[in-house]
């Protein structure tokens, strides 16, 4: 069976990527979720300077999903480039693209981060405008509100991050030519990272690839709150975090399939996958790869290898060959139209 | 719900049931063992069903949540040192938020048990505490007793008083301790070898100062460890010099607890996970 | 245990509220689920014309949580007139309290209809701006986007609505006349009911509160999607759905929080309250009363006599006397403040 | 996880374990038997562990969704008469979307089993089917033959054509059927009334009119009925005249299927969660 597929010009040899923040912080970890069978891995989200995160409880299992507020502890950029620059050689043996994510709390940080990441050459560069847990310390409110909350805040975060990245490698923000540099491999293509809690995600993804994003990561966690009732306190130090986890794929899979049919760019499409059949239900709602995150927590690091073994006995029982052949399946019109006959008026 | 004629021949895609939620649970602190001047352990009102060298998340609600090793799994039981915040917390309060109506007393918030515990393995085992890592080598040995082993003790500290009494149940040793919960070990034919830094109690020197004969003398199948990181180090050298398998218990800044923020690294390993205890020694890698 | 409590000066004898959309469409049923135990019934959806809504599948269980798009069938305002009036006798003998819940698919809709059903004397309107699976019929876009995705279309709405109420009532647009004239018993309060999926619940709730909601619902359902792999088809007919249900509860929980903080007004917490536990955790998170919706499919409609005793167990066992004395609390402070103590900064 | 020391005395807060997703489930139609001009019975390739009286929801991706009575739990089996599209496709395709590999032939996608079903009580039972209702008799009776009832079918149709030999396996008396899933009832000895409005078959009339005398005999316990809403109303009344207690399966328009809706109310009962079996004639309300 072959499972691989291709992201913006990166061959993956198999669609499942280990999802930001899920063991993304050490090029030990990084190698050991290659080694596990992922087809690609992204770093843990770093931001411009050094960040402690917040105090425990961090994580915490709800029963249908986990809920999260790390705060986003990081060693900052400077630190994270080498830590880049260890995990790139030990995934190039592996043959396993390597995805920097990277946040800051203006534009300009965004952009500065992204600057800095480049150097360490990054396969992607994955620009997390929605972490739900952090926002109010980068300069938001409370409620958070994090860039991709709205169209115009994401449009300006991917087009400066991918003016700096372009810059750094050629001094050129031309899209066209970033793209023949990057299968020159020197200038890493741009996947934003979407946040589901916002009426319309097909318009944001519009607007964040109209600005340079050649790729979509969709969704990011969605915010939630767990109240310990025998202490009255919210459990998360941080007392919201994002919802993850089974609970998530609904919502997930709605995100991506509304995306597919807005934009034209690949979708890693996140959120609640634990399962062959659940990455196979993504790659239908619209998604080219898929992103692996709690599945850890549920299944251990195992989790890519039996999710792939999963899949690749479904394709081949169905007759497929490829993953081109299912990649958005749920678009296709069903073969018979929608029933003529509706159902009655309700009665009183 | 459905169940179908070709189930059989067809494939299971991965269907994977939802776990119970695996939120803090509340428990009343039954008893408080003053070990030392900055030692208590705290005897809970639940229990839960453990390894020896798991460990709980310990959650005082808005204030912090901290990894501490069982000293005992029925009841739940953690021995504390006093090293910061959360620590100071719980000794000074037993723990816990003020508690209205029918329940009184003090309560401690937690989760688990986590990660892998000490595999138990051979039949002669030395086990080795420094510190707070005492606390597991007690549960540990009540277990290794039941499956018939024959059990040494080595533990080490920087004086007679920052030994642990009522974790060990050494009454016989150190005094009669008025309240303790853990067996008598020497009453059980347990050997205990004590090293205090300044002789205070004991033999003087380091736990490996007295280790290292025990080893030597090829009477180990096995050997169990838990305390401070140089410790478990040279512990480790040791027993690969000797060839004997070890199982460590190292510690690490945790986060989550659950394997996915990888602030427990250690080695390329996720201690919540994979750890806390690692096979070293002529196990190791 | 005293478990009444008073939502815009309604006495509720406990706080349990029948969801809209459940078992709402006919007098029998909602009669129903007083003798169950509910402690105020709401009514399906009513919009201004006949409806038949979407063909089936329209409410699934994928796992975590229910998804439906059943589409608003509903027999227009003026049968439902009717089915309100024998409702409202039935309730009333019963010590119930009615809430009508309508639509519109225009701001003009939604206040022609708040006048027709306010002849039948609900003793609460309440706005439904947040139905997910609708609004593309009504005018929107595909995906859709209910009014309550905006606070300038939330506010349009919620104005309409209470304009037309008072001068169905009296041809007073006075707020605190209003309040006036609900105490004698002729002029039903509005609850506006709020969609999860935008980035700032709170200014919503705060824009509707300005615009004369009286209370606030939160939440509708999440939209989501449940592909059918094997026919690689969306199970509802609709394809989009709302999530409801055990997944929903942090995100409703969470949504309740945040509304607390930014308005003064009771808000009936909505979503995945399946326990007593539930119940309770969403009072502490501000809610005064709760809706229960999905808890009828797992646990049937005893799911109202069942929760109440849970509820009743605890507070007896906690030493609680009434509700009041929870209500909020998760927005208390803890007795310890935040350890002073962080994380370290993560090394590479 | 955790179990707690005073959760004997504690509160259970409700803890509600979450269900298996119940989604509809791809299944093979194995067999189809032609019934009569308008009416095929359904034998799929799966089992479902079912009471006679419930229903499933069938699906047809992408097109309509329909609750169909079971005829059979193992195999799922369902009678479907072609009344509109939705019967009309499962008709004509067999059923479902072509199908891709190495599964041919065509699918139906299943839920359930939704409802509550007949409840057998007493030991001479009277089934009464009209139309497609005679599907989940066929069930029934088999269901009560093996718990040693004495079982007595009567069953109604316009005309000899209309009735469903294939579901009742009734071959002795209407002709043999080269290809049926069902019990031959006349050899287990169950007494079966037809009766057709023409005359074309069995006794002339209505069903209700092969009824009555058994009623009015003393001899029948229960009666179990399915069929149209003018036959329920009919027997009802027949039974509460007699004093016999009746299980009546209505039909009501089915959305959720899931007592959420209210699509289905029925006297403030909930058809597809209460019935769609009610207690009626003297058991009635
Ligand atoms: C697997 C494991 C088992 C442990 N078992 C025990 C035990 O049985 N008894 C005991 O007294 N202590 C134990 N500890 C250590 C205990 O968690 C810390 O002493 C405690 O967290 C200190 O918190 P504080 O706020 O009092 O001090 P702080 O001032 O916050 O920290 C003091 C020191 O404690 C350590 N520490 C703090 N937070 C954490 C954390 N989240 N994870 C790991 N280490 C931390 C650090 O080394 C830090 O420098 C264990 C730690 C681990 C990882
Ligand atoms: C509990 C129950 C058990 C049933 N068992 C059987 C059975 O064993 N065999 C059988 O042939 N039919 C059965 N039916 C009826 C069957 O569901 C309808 O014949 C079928 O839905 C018609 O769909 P259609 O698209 O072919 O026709 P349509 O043109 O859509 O409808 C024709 C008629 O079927 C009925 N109907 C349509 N949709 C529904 C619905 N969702 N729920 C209820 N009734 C509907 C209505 O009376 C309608 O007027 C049952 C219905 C119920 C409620
Ligand atoms: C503990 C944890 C930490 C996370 N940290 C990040 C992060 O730093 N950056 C980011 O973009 N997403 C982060 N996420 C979100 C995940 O990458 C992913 O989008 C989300 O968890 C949904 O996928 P899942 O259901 O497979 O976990 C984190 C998720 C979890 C559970
Ligand atoms: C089958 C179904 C139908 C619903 N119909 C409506 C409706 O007509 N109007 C409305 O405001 N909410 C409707 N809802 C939303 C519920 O009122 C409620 O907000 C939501 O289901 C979350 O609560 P729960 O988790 O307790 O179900 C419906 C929900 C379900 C499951
Ligand atoms: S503490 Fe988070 S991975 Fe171990
Ligand atoms: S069909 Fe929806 S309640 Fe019965």
């Amino acid at each position: 069976m072959d499972l691989s597929c291709e992201v913006v010009g990166i061959k993956l040899k198999n669609p499942l990527i280990l999802a930001s923040g899920i063991m993304g912080t050490h090029a030990s970890l990084l190698a050991r979720a290659g080694l596990a069978g992922a087809g690609a891995v992204t770093t843990k989200s770093c931001g411009p300077v050094p960040r402690r995160g917040h105090v425990n409880p961090t994580v915490v299992d709800w029963g249908a999903g986990l809920i999260n507020a790390v705060g986003l502890p990081n060693p900052g950029a400077e630190a994270e480039v080498q830590m880049l620059c260890a995990a790139k050689e030990r995934l190039t043996a592996l043959d396993v693209p390597l995805i920097a994510s990277l946040f800051g709390g203006t534009v300009e940080e965004f952009a500065q981060v992204a600057e800095t990441v480049v150097g360490a050459e990054p396969d992607l560069i994955e620009v997390n405008v929605s972490c739900p847990n952090v926002s109010s310390e980068l300069g938001g409110d409370f409620p958070p509100t994090p860039f991709a909350s709205s169209c115009d805040s994401a449009v300006a975060v991917t087009r400066a991050v991918a003016v700096a990245v372009a810059q750094a490698v050629k001094g050129s923000t031309s899209r066209v030519h970033r793209e023949g540099t990057a299968k020159g491999g020197t200038a890493p293509p741009i996947a934003v990272k979407l946040a589901p809690n916002v009426p319309n995600i097909a318009e944001i993804a519009r607007g964040v690839v109209s600005a340079g994003a050649d790729a979509i990561t969709a969704i990011n966690t969605m915010p939630g709150m767990v109240i310990d009732i025998e202490s009255g306190q919210p459990v998360l130090a941080n007392k919201v975090g994002g919802v993850s986890g089974p609970a998530l794929k609904p919502i997930a899979v709605r995100c991506v399939y509304e995306i597919a049919q807005a934009v034209d760019v690949p979708i890693i499409g996140t959120g609640g996958v634990n399962t062959g059949a659940d990455a196979i239900e993504m790659i239908m709602a619209g998604a080219t790869a898929v992103g692996v995150g709690s599945a850890v927590y549920y299944r251990g690091v195992e989790a890519f290898s039996e999710i792939l073994d999963e899949m690749t006995a479904w394709l081949e029982e169905h007759g497929y060959e490829s993953l081109d052949e299912i990649q958005g399946l749920a678009h296709r019109e069903p073969a018979y139209g929608v029933a003529p006959s509706p159902a009655p008026i309700p009665s009183v | 719900m459905l169940s179908h004629g070709q189930k059989e021949t067809r494939t299971k895609v991965g269907i994977h049931r939802l776990p119970d939620a695996a939120l803090p649970d509340a428990a009343q602190i039954r008893r408080v063992i003053d070990e030392n001047a900055r030692t208590k352990t705290l005897v809970l009102d639940a229990s839960i069903d453990a390894t020896p060298g798991q460990f709980i998340m310990a959650w005082l609600p808005g204030f912090d949540e901290k990894p501490f090793s069982l000293a005992n799994d029925d009841p739940v039981t953690i021995t504390v040192a006093r090293v910061g915040p959360f620590t100071t917390l719980l000794h000074e309060r037993g723990a816990g938020l003020p508690v209205r109506g029918t329940q009184t007393g003090d309560r401690v918030w937690i989760r688990g048990p986590f990660g892998h515990g000490f595999a138990l393995a051979g039949e002669r085992l030395l086990l080795v505490g420094g510190g707070y890592g005492v606390a597991p080598m007690g549960f540990l040995a009540r277990r290794a007793l039941k499956q018939g082993c024959h059990v040494t003790i080595a533990v080490g500290a920087r004086t007679a008083d920052d030994l642990l009494p009522g974790v060990l149940g050494t009454h016989g040793v150190f005094g009669t301790h008025p309240d303790h919960a853990a067996l008598p070990f020497v009453d059980l034919g347990v050997e205990l070898h004590t090293t205090t830094e300044d002789g205070s109690g004991g033999q003087q020197g380091l736990v490996t100062d007295a280790v290292e004969p025990l080893l030597a003398a090829g009477e180990v199948d096995t050997v169990y460890a838990c305390g401070p990181h140089g410790m478990l180090v040279a512990l480790d050298g040791l027993c690969r010099e000797h060839g004997v398998p070890a199982q460590l218990s190292w510690e690490a800044y945790m986060r989550c607890g659950l394997g996915l923020c990888g602030s427990c690294e250690h080695d390329g390993r996720l201690l919540c996970v994979d750890g806390p205890v690692l096979a070293g020694g002529a196990d190791g890698v």
